[in-house]
């Protein structure tokens, strides 16, 4: 059976991540960097992926990585979404994902030890199983052809194309990747533009897309987790602090019960998050029916979580200068990315035969 | 004690007692002697003082043995909520009283709290408990919504001990004899036409000072544990995959083609989602008390499953359409057990509308999540 | 524009059948007669029928109707879903619509007279637009086949039965209906069985049918305002009332915030139903819509009603000597009857070209 | 006055300053002097005391001789807030000297109400109003949340005249020179980016008591006047089936095949179902109102409305999907009019979630409706 609880290093993982964010990555100066020419914190990915260990979590010790399992992964991916850290935590993860599926050119363990940044040019709006896009084609090791809407392209060192059924790494210089101006800023995505790029193939691109989108969406889960949380928690803290008719506002009846179902629900997030996780980590045969469990239910949970924190939070959560917009925009780029929750409970009935 | 010591204790208890030549009864009073009934209880009171996660692997081995179950549902209350309340505040000398019969079943137990007046607010019981002059106790009042009194040798049972204390310090905590004189069980109709609970009138109830349970005037923190432990047994224990009443729907959706609709099949993923992801709560929750970690107590599952019961038994009715008009039986009568499964849509959804106010109304249990849980300030003075 | 406000004959209207409601109708005599053998109360009708004139409404006084409207039986509906009264209105306005809708043979004089109950034989939860049912089969004048679930059936002197694409008047002698355990017992089923039948062909089947369904979603919906109205009432009647923790369960501010969000709906619901009744009277090119759009709206809000209304009196409201079931059990049957909301709504997306 | 004889009038009026030849601010000033403004004000104050469905009658004729419009939007303060407490709570002097200008646009209107420490709770600002020996007043706090306050000339101010009154009698309600030395305004950039609402600090302000509306301590009987018209405001006026955010979408539906499944239709269709709802609902309001029977006040629609558009916005990006992970533009602006139709989904879904705080937040609005339109008992003291 799947255990659906933190182990202990689990519990020791988090604390040294979120040591870190707490360090480097408080809200004000994800808020500043976001605006900024420098939108992700490459310094910060440096030492989550490479001396905390992050990029290799999921990869086995005899293929270069830190030998431990999708649920650290997951724990990472939880707390990374709790500080809406603007790291290519996703893209990273993704790519490697794919690449573990592939025979192992050496790249996986770079990726591995965070010392090259490769990430999967799908658009984050990728659909699991809908199919691969045909927008590059593959001319011998020349790719020429656009990806839109591409998340965590901008710091990339490495790009895997997918085209002409294989999928190819391609040098961050060789392609035009352009910024988009994103919905979610903590994430901004590019559009990539290829033009006879010169590629090398490193994978057959089904078995690595599927991969990809897999380990995405159960790491997306837990993501969604992280950033209901953080809105469950600001906002009690919130509602406690603020006076107003004389008393806390979280004294309020009508308030604490909205808080108390937000707070059945977040506690539902955890156990599909975890659920996915651990499907995902131990290989099990329900993992399909896992992650799409997970997406469809953590992602509306983040979005809930999000826009009770900025009603709750009353005309300041409303406001640039509060954190609690970089979250709501986080959560609802979430609830698109890998497929919205009306995918997810579509592929599921396809998985549990329900039928049409 | 290791899983594999405990499953050589089951298999010597079943050599000396064959479940194929062991009269039922029989079986499980050895049963219950030999520490097997719940290994988590203390030794000599049915169990071994062991870890709660063990009884899994005596109940695995006895059921392979085709050793006798125990129908849960009929001593819910003796077995969920009774018992961990004696356990808790109870003399040695009740325990042993009482513990085994209400484990054999020999003795069903009912739970006398509620009042026409005192609903969510419990601690406002009025049925009073007059202390007589040789210790005794006589009690007169009204309960109402009590479930299996008509059937019950032994109630727990809340009572004003001192109406001029703070309304919470003036409760003391009873077993009562259900044959005592006085006692007057009348059924209770309800919106499904059956009456499951009762109104039980109590009338100059005798109750020998031997069957309080905790102090005089300590009868609110005894019931809380009662309470408790209510909504962890109306929580439920996780069922598998495709059980409970999404499951029942899902299998009607395969086998009826003619029900089908796009927008119906997006509602249906909804509760399963809803109703799997309540699933895992449940059983993440049960992992983490088993690890020692009590997290936050089963309201939050009892709150969730109970309006999911709601909307999925909704649902079938919508999904069932004409089928859904009709009903099976408005008789009034007693439940002779709880089959949800073989009754109508309609009755699934009328039972339903219980599920958010029996154990605790939903209102009462957001606002258990959100001050106990949550840390939120207090508002009901009461 | 169609006009959504009561006129004051409508506001007469409507305090002469409550009048007769609560002197004839109380919920006692209600819920005792829904056990007894006579379920419904065929002297009640008779006065509201003949007396108060509310079965020939919406029928023209040169055929032998009061020459109101469709707006003033959707008034009357309104107060008997309040009472959840156990006459057979629903049925009789559906066969006066049908009658309406093709040539007068006498009959429809005397149903609007209320001295003959004509009611259609078609089952309750018959979807508008769905095709007729083709369970019955004319030989010559003679019908032979079964109508499973009709409403008001019971107490009915004729009964219009579908056949052959005519719409057949059988005399209730001739049939065999049978009772059916309900789950509306306000509002019993019945099955009925012809097996060569005398039958009278009074209308083309296809255009009364349709005029029947058109006029029962209008009715129906006002029906459902009418039980949302009472729940609504009864409610706020008993939560100001009923003292827990030492104040009135009304004060509680999450009881408030609900009992609010239901008033919200509560209104848009007689809006809906107004506009509905109003577009059925004037014939106005919008009825069809306007139905549909009732339906999908107070259908729903009558069962919300219901719903919160047992759950705000918890326990009390849980038993059988209380009303709240009589509603919440018409309300749920309500929204199965003559459609779902969800049926409704995909008739909206057809007739507003929201395709698939 | 029957309607055909209005529209004599205005076909007199328009005889006189025909719409082509006519200078626009001309124009609307004669049109206010002729009584032609709001047909329901006083003669003199740009009405002629008829009631207020007559206005209609007038438009039509007027925007069909091609006569310039008032853009509402704009004015929406002024004309929805100021205008009507002003008219019930101000003298004829004040009147005449601030309704004209405020209807032609010459002087835009804000509001100073909200405080850092008071949002819901809105009686409770401590901007402080200290009377000087000539009567005259110096004011000083700080103000938030306020639209049009970098363009308005004037503000309606409520601020605590008497700090050792009770919270709801110490307060005085002012307009407010915005140009006065000691009026700051800074931008309040929003989660949008752009910066629609302000800050305003107010440093020793001096107001003269003729600009003071209403008596002394009675700013919030006077303020309550400026919060129910901005709900109706809020509210909406009814728009043709098939307009707003609705709409809106269901274009998108129509016009992108790509774009639809089988449950995103019927999830439209509950929308759609809303939203048509509402606008019935506001359409019954408004010919209630119309009939002189003032149902309940605005807050339903505008409690349903903006619940209604936090749905439709969100639904309208899930159902993009690619094309809503884009947004326009970020930069910090002043918004030149807010026409959201041309902004990307996001920037809807992000501006609606002001809906539900702007004017009232849901939570007041709802307690609004229980206690004032339900009758249900207050809680809040406050």
């Amino acid at each position: 059976m799947i255990s659906l609880r933190y182990s202990d290093v689990e519990d020791e993982l988090r604390a040294s991540v979120r040591r870190v964010l707490a360090d480097r990555a408080p809200w004000q100066a994800v808020l500043a960097r976001v605006e900024s020419s420098d939108p992700y914190d490459t310094g910060l990915w440096q030492t989550l992926a490479a001396d905390v260990g992050c990029a290799g979590l999921a990869v086995p010790q005899d293929r270069g990585g830190a030998g431990g399992s999708y649920r650290e992964a997951a724990v990472v991916a939880e707390e990374l979404g709790r500080a809406v850290a603007p790291v290519p935590h996703l893209g990273a993860a993704m790519a490697t994902a794919a690449l573990l599926s592939g025979q192992d050119c050496g790249l996986l363990a770079k990726a591995a030890a965070g010392e090259v940044l490769a990430v999967l040019a799908l658009p984050l709006s990728t659909r699991p199983g809908a199919g691969l896009p045909g927008t590059v084609t593959a001319d011998g090791e020349r790719l020429t052809g656009a990806v839109g809407g591409v998340a965590d392209a901008l710091p990339a060192d490495l790009l895997l194309v997918p085209a002409n059924g294989g999928l190819w790494a391609v040098s961050r210089e060789a392609a035009d990747v352009s910024e988009v101006i994103s919905l979610d800023m903590t994430r901004p995505l590019a559009d990539v533009t290829l033009a006879g790029a010169r590629a090398t193939r490193v994978a057959d691109a089904a078995p690595a897309v599927a991969a990809a989108l897999l380990a995405g969406t159960v790491l997306l889960a837990s993501e969604q987790l992280g950033i209901a949380e953080w809105c469950l928690d600001a906002t009690l803290a919130y509602v406690k602090r603020r006076q107003q008719f004389g008393r806390p506002v979280g004294s309020f009846q009508a308030v604490k019960h909205r808080l108390a179902q937000l707070w059945v629900a977040v506690t539902q997030a955890r156990a599909t998050a975890r659920y996915a996780a651990g499907c995902l980590a131990e290989g099990d045969p329900d993992t399909a029916v896992a992650a799409a469990l997970a997406q469809a239910h953590c992602g509306p949970v983040a979005v809930q979580a999000a826009e009770q924190c900025v009603q709750l939070h009353g005309a300041i959560g409303f406001t640039w200068e509060h954190p609690a917009h970089l979250y709501l925009k986080r959560a609802k780029a979430d609830a698109i990315a890998l497929g919205t929750a009306a995918h997810h409970r579509d592929v599921l009935g396809d998985l549990l035969t329900i039928d049409r | 004690m290791r899983s594999d010591e405990l499953v050589g204790q089951v298999r010597a208890f079943l050599a000396e007692h064959a479940p194929a030549t062991t009269e039922r009864l029989e079986f499980l009073r050895a049963r219950f002697d030999a520490g097997l009934a719940w290994v988590n209880f203390p030794q000599g009171l049915g169990g071994m003082d062991l870890p709660r996660d063990l009884q899994p692997v005596v109940d695995g081995e006895l059921a392979a043995a085709g050793a006798p179950d125990v129908p849960l549902p009929r001593v819910g209350i003796g077995l969920g909520m009774a018992a961990p309340t004696m356990l808790r505040h109870g003399t040695v000398a009740q325990l042993r009283r009482w513990l085994r019969p209400l484990w054999t079943e020999e003795e069903v137990w009912c739970q006398l709290f509620s009042e026409p007046g005192a609903g969510s607010d419990l601690a406002s019981v009025s049925t009073r408990a007059v202390r007589e002059a040789d210790g005794d106790w006589v009690v007169d009042g009204q309960k109402v919504w009590t479930s299996t009194a008509h059937e019950a040798q032994w109630a727990v049972l809340l009572a004003r001990s001192d109406p001029s204390a703070p309304k919470h310090e003036g409760l003391t905590y009873f077993a009562c004899d259900m044959s005592a004189p006085g006692v007057e069980v009348r059924p209770l109709r309800q919106i499904t036409g059956e009456a499951e609970f009762n109104e039980v009138f109590l009338t100059g109830v005798r109750i020998p000072d031997a069957h309080r349970i905790g102090e005089v005037g300590q009868g609110w923190q005894v019931a809380r544990t009662t309470l408790m432990n209510e909504r962890v047994a109306l929580g439920g224990d996780p069922v598998p995959r495709g059980d409970g009443m999404i499951g029942l729907v899902v299998r009607k959706w395969r086998a009826r083609p003619e029900l089908r609709t796009a927008a119906g099949r997006d509602a249906l993923l909804r509760l399963w989602v809803a109703a799997e992801a309540g699933r895992l709560t449940a059983q993440r929750l049960r992992e983490e008390l088993a690890a020692g970690q009590p997290g936050p107590d089963g309201s939050a599952v009892k709150y969730a499953n109970s309006h999911l019961n709601q909307e999925i038994s909704g649902f079938e009715l919508e999904l069932l359409g004409d089928e859904a008009l009709r009903y099976d039986d408005w008789t009034m009568r007693r439940p002779s057990r709880r089959d949800w499964r073989e009754r109508t849509s309609g009755y699934r959804y009328l039972r339903a509308r219980a599920n958010s106010i029996e154990g605790g109304t939903s209102e009462i249990l957001c606002n258990v999540i959100a001050e106990r849980v949550l840390g939120l300030p207090r508002e009901v003075a009461g």
